[in-house]
């Protein structure tokens, strides 16, 4: 049997929204935006932990599951890239605007257990949206961590995300080095031009006592996994967070399921071992 | 205690009360539980086509209204009504079972399932004959024995035996006073038709079978992927979430779905994490037969035929279960 | 029958040892009595498996659309219907004549109601025929039961299809059993759309039984598939019937999958057309 | 809607760009004076319309529909509404033959030049159509509680 123990405490239901506020919108890049919402009364809709995720609606079109970024004492925000027909309609959404939320759902990253160790965080593309909310999340606590390297990768230096933390806030932060890495060169940036496992190998981290957490497609969580086992790191310390087509956010609907496990519920974090025991769908 | 049968349709009398008294009946041609309408139900004969758990986890449920414009409003719908379904066999009673044990034992409280079992009193009978593709007694049910229905009637005969399961059963049963009397009723005597074989140790032996696609292929290569066996199935509880507005206002539903139609896990940038019915099916059969078990403790079968009877590619999971546990056995 | 079926084993063995086809799509006993399944056959030792006796009711047809671009060639076990079905799909450009190789089989009907108004008995298009042809028949009116209800008034009809669509749970095995059928995504599935609200309400099934109706009623090969799968027995066959029946009416002698090439009613026209319209 | 209000049909029609929806426009121009309970939706040509449109219009409410589209013979793309033609013939047995009044549905050729007959059309279709009183069998509306 497997046991549960977090809950949503966003009220009764678990299934039924709350009416929220849109107070910020942020344009990432051309297809990412970041939203921040309130509750009506102006409160944080519900508490996150890093990684943890939360079903954004929008009344008349749709729900969708989205990983929480960032929140703060009146608010909770996720970065959202337009591809469908809900998230197409939220980025034409205004600041004052109306959302419905609910969550915080799944397991979210194990932020006590990563205590000690030295981190590296990897983030493709959108990827780098859970990333941030436990560099964020860990950045509270810098003191009890150890060194991070924090890798961002993008298609072009005009796709990375969250540039306010990329580019003042983790570079000044203690002990903490940021690399980006970008696919294609364009005459704004004369870093770094290689694809994350390329560049992930040529850092050539030691995996004593580090942990990777790493988010983006599968392709590059696949491939970035090889060199990384090529430096030596174990699958077990290498934690994921997957991402797939959810319904209810409360392991019921049955769509999101992994073997028995089901993303919304069990996820989205995994190890890689943990992944390993799963049936390979 | 006992009842004599003939007495059948007075308790049918007590129970719709002030009560919506689902009974076993034809609904144009198709038996299935409809609202009571003073006949005596359909207790004999194959099970119904259409399993009751629509009763307590509808078609279509309305979760909340809301209504947009310069305002957004959302408010909770909530629609529990008072119900008894009567006449619900082993096999049925422990899909109810399996369905608590998602809807309310795990994890979460899906608080619209647990308010409308919250208010339904269930009374379960003896399985009168099982049909041609019954199993119930493989999956470890007694065809005579309901231990999660609030009240059961057992036996065969002229009599039923009279037992309450639970608190709720015996406040009702309270009321039956005058139609039971004291004595002893035989045991059932219905049995499966089938037996496939069902072991402890097939869920482990089904996971392990996973990456053996020549197997997957050929058994399920026949499958036209359509909703049948999930739809007649249950315990089959996936379910999926909708809207649909007029103008500025609207309703947020769920509806049942299938694991077996391909936007089922259809996501929405275009990629499907199970585009083929051989994932599609697979998934489906290890649900039932291996996941539900990791979780729960216990099959998603129950052994009720339903699927067989009416898959129209003639599938038949009770020669999967047979055909799985020969191919372990290699 | 039995003549038929060992023919069958022969040239399935035949066909697979010499590598032919890929695999044969035929029927197969299923467990129990009286019941079989559709088959697919890949290894030459396992031909025996396949069956012919009149428990066969199974389309095999529509297997050709789930492996739209075989290895080899799928050899098919096809009746009268069956080849109509196939006709059907060729002409709509679903599969190649060149990936299917056809074992006709001719058929006095099978278990199935709708055997009964069958007019094609022989199989229309076939690579090599087994057995001796089966004697067709013609003393059944193809439109009876739509006329039965036609005889009906306008409130009972509506009474009528109101209950069945009542009881439709949109399983979609109709849509995905029947041959003519063949859109690689339905309208159904197409989920961001919205056609087809996913709630179970008389209104959403009836519009899509009817939707689904009139997608195929121009060519619906009157195999009766829909109605055999339907586990709420809706009397489906009853809509695409009418329709047939009103292009018959409107637009002369009309009967779809007779050949490998038929343009649709709808999918044409002619300028004396009739037309009530003004 | 509540019963005592006076209940007037919703009515949508399906313009062809090239004929009906000109003729429309001219019976505007003229000042001519039509029920108000008609919404007019331009289409490049009447076979743009399927017959799903049709359904989805009663569906979402439409106690009637009409589909317009150029004489026979004048279509601007040569042919379009001999299709639309034929498919609106079945329609219109289909609808029948499921209990919808037929006369809910009516298809009309009528050109740019027509602007009485669209006036005379309209009024004629919206007068049937009140007669007939609310569609029910189609519209999800009432079909909220099945």
């Amino acid at each position: 049997m497997i046991e549960i123990n977090h809950s949503c405490t966003c009220n009764g239901n678990p299934l039924v929204p709350q009416v929220c506020r849109i107070t910020d919108i942020r344009s990432e890049t051309g297809d990412v935006k970041t939203f921040r919402a309130q509750t009506l009364d102006g409160k944080r809709p519900f508490l996150p932990m890093p990684g943890q995720l939360g079903m954004w609606s929008m009344p008349g079109i749709g729900e969708a599951m989205f990983s929480i970024t960032a929140f703060g004492e009146d608010w909770i925000e996720s970065s959202i890239k337009s591809v469908g027909e809900l998230t197409e309609a939220m980025h034409e959404l205004s600041v004052g605007d109306f959302v419905g939320l609910r969550g915080p759902y799944g397991n979210g990253f194990p932020a006590d257990a990563l205590k000690g160790s030295d981190i590296l965080f990897i983030g493709g593309g959108i990827g780098a949206a859970p990333v941030r909310s436990l560099i964020r999340w860990c950045a509270l606590h810098r003191e009890q961590y150890g060194r991070f390297d924090i890798v961002c990768g993008a298609r072009t230096i005009d796709d990375v995300p969250f540039r306010e933390d990329f580019f003042e806030n983790w570079p000044s932060m203690d002990n903490t080095e940021v690399h980006i890495t970008v696919d294609r060169k364009t005459d704004n940036w004369d870093g770094s031009v290689a694809f994350i496992p390329d560049y992930v190998e040529t850092l050539a981290l030691p995996p004593e006592n580090r942990k990777v957490v790493m988010c983006g497609p599968s392709i590059m969580i696949r491939l970035t996994t090889e060199r990384l086992a090529k430096l030596g790191f174990a699958r077990g310390d290498i934690i994921t967070s997957m991402e797939t087509r959810m319904k209810c956010g409360i392991g019921k609907c049955g769509r999101c399921n992994i073997g028995s496990k089901y993303v919304c519920l069990d996820g989205p974090v995994f190890t890689l071992t943990e992944l390993d025991e799963l049936p390979a769908e | 205690m006992r009842l004599k049968k003939e007495d059948l349709n007075k308790i049918l009398a007590l129970l719709a009360k002030n009560r919506e008294l689902f009974v076993p009946g034809q609904v144009r041609g198709i038996k299935q539980f409809k609202l009571w309408d003073g006949e005596t139900p359909e207790l004999d004969g194959e099970n119904t086509v259409l399993p009751p758990k629509d009763i307590l986890f509808p078609k279509t449920e309305k979760m909340y209204a809301y209504k947009t414009g310069t305002e957004t409003e959302i408010s909770e719908i909530v629609d529990a009504p008072e119900r008894v379904i009567f006449g619900i066999r082993a096999c049925d009673m422990h899909s109810i079972e399996c369905m608590d044990s998602v809807f309310i034992r795990e994890g979460y409280e899906d608080s619209f399932y647990a308010r409308r079992r919250a208010k339904s009193l269930i009374v379960a009978v003896a399985c009168p004959g099982a049909g041609v593709n019954c199993f119930c007694e493989s999956m470890g049910l007694d065809p005579d024995a309901a231990p999660g229905a609030d009240i059961f009637l057992s036996g065969g005969g002229e009599f039923y035996g009279v037992t309450a399961n639970t608190e709720k059963g015996e406040t009702e049963l309270k009321k039956w006073t005058q139609y039971l009397t004291d004595g002893d009723v035989p045991k059932g005597e219905a049995h499966c038709s089938l037996a496939p074989a069902m072991s402890p140790e097939l869920s482990e032996k089904l996971t392990g079978l996973f990456d053996d696609d020549e197997f997957w292929q050929e058994v399920t290569e026949p499958c036209l992927q359509c909703g049948t066996c999930s739809f007649v199935c249950p315990t089959c509880y996936c379910f999926d979430i909708n809207q649909s507005s007029v103008g500025d206002e609207g309703v947020a539903f769920r509806c049942w779905d299938s694991c077996m139609f391909s936007d089922y896990n259809q996501n929405a940038g275009g990629h499907n994490t199970r585009p083929t019915k051989k994932q599609r099916l697979r998934n489906r059969y290890l649900h039932k037969l291996a996941y539900f078990n990791e979780r729960h403790g216990m099959e998603l079968c129950v052994g009720c035929g339903r699927c067989i009877n009416k898959c129209p590619a003639h599938l038949d999971i009770a020669e999967f279960i047979d055909k799985a546990a020969e191919v372990c056995h290699d | 029958m039995s003549d038929i079926q060992s023919a069958l084993h022969k040239r399935a063995r035949a066909l697979l040892e010499n590598g032919d086809v890929e695999y044969v799509i035929g029927w197969e006993n299923a467990r129990g009595e009286n019941k079989t399944r559709p088959a697919f056959i890949r290894r030459a030792e396992d031909a025996e498996r396949l069956v012919w006796n009149r428990w066969c009711v199974n389309s095999t047809a529509k297997y050709l659309l789930h492996d739209r671009w075989p290895k080899g060639k799928i050899a098919i076990c096809a009746r009268g219907c069956d080849t109509r079905a196939i006709n059907r799909m060729l002409s709509d450009g679903q599969v190649k004549r060149e990936n299917i190789y056809i074992l006709g089989i001719p058929c006095a009907g099978v278990e199935n109601q709708i055997c009964r108004r069958c007019a094609h008995r022989n199989p229309l298009v076939y690579d090599e025929l087994l057995g001796e042809p089966a004697e067709e028949k013609t003393d059944f009116d193809r439109f009876e039961k739509v006329k039965e209800m036609q005889a009906m008034t306008l409130e009972q009809r509506r009474q009528m299809w109101e209950d069945e669509f009542t009881k439709c749970i949109r399983c979609y095995a109709c849509r995905n059993v029947c041959p003519a059928c063949n859109c690689r995504e339905c309208y159904a599935d197409q989920y961001r759309t919205g056609w087809q609200g996913k709630q179970f309400n008389a209104v959403e099934n009836r519009v899509y039984g009817l939707t689904r109706a009139y997608h195929v009623g121009d060519r619906c090969i009157e195999c009766g598939e829909c109605e055999r799968v339907c586990p709420m027995d809706l009397p489906i066959m009853l809509q695409t019937g009418r329709m047939l029946m009103e292009c018959n009416e409107l637009f002369g002698q009309y009967e779809c999958g007779l050949s490998d090439d038929e343009t649709p009613a709808l999918g044409t026209y002619n300028l004396n057309d009739a037309d009530s319209f003004g | 809607m509540p019963v005592n209000e006076k209940w007037m049909p919703k009515i949508l029609a399906f313009c062809c760009n090239w004929c009906t929806y000109t003729g429309a426009d001219l019976a505007g121009l003229n000042r001519m004076k039509y029920p108000a309970n008609v919404r007019v939706l331009r289409v490049p040509c009447s076979s743009r319309v399927s017959p799903q449109f049709v359904l989805r219009a009663f569906q979402k409410g439409c106690d009637g529909v009409m589909v317009c589209g150029c004489h026979p013979g004048d279509c601007h793309y040569t042919s379009g509404n001999y299709y639309t033609r034929r498919r609106f013939m079945v329609l219109k047995e289909m609808l029948e033959f499921n209990g919808i009044e037929p006369e809910r549905f009516q298809t009309r050729w009528i050109s740019g030049s027509e602007a009485g007959k669209f006036r005379d059309t309209v009024a004629e279709v919206s007068e049937i159509v009140t007669k007939l009183g609310p569609n029910t069998a189609f519209n999800e509306r009432r079909a909220e509680n099945v």
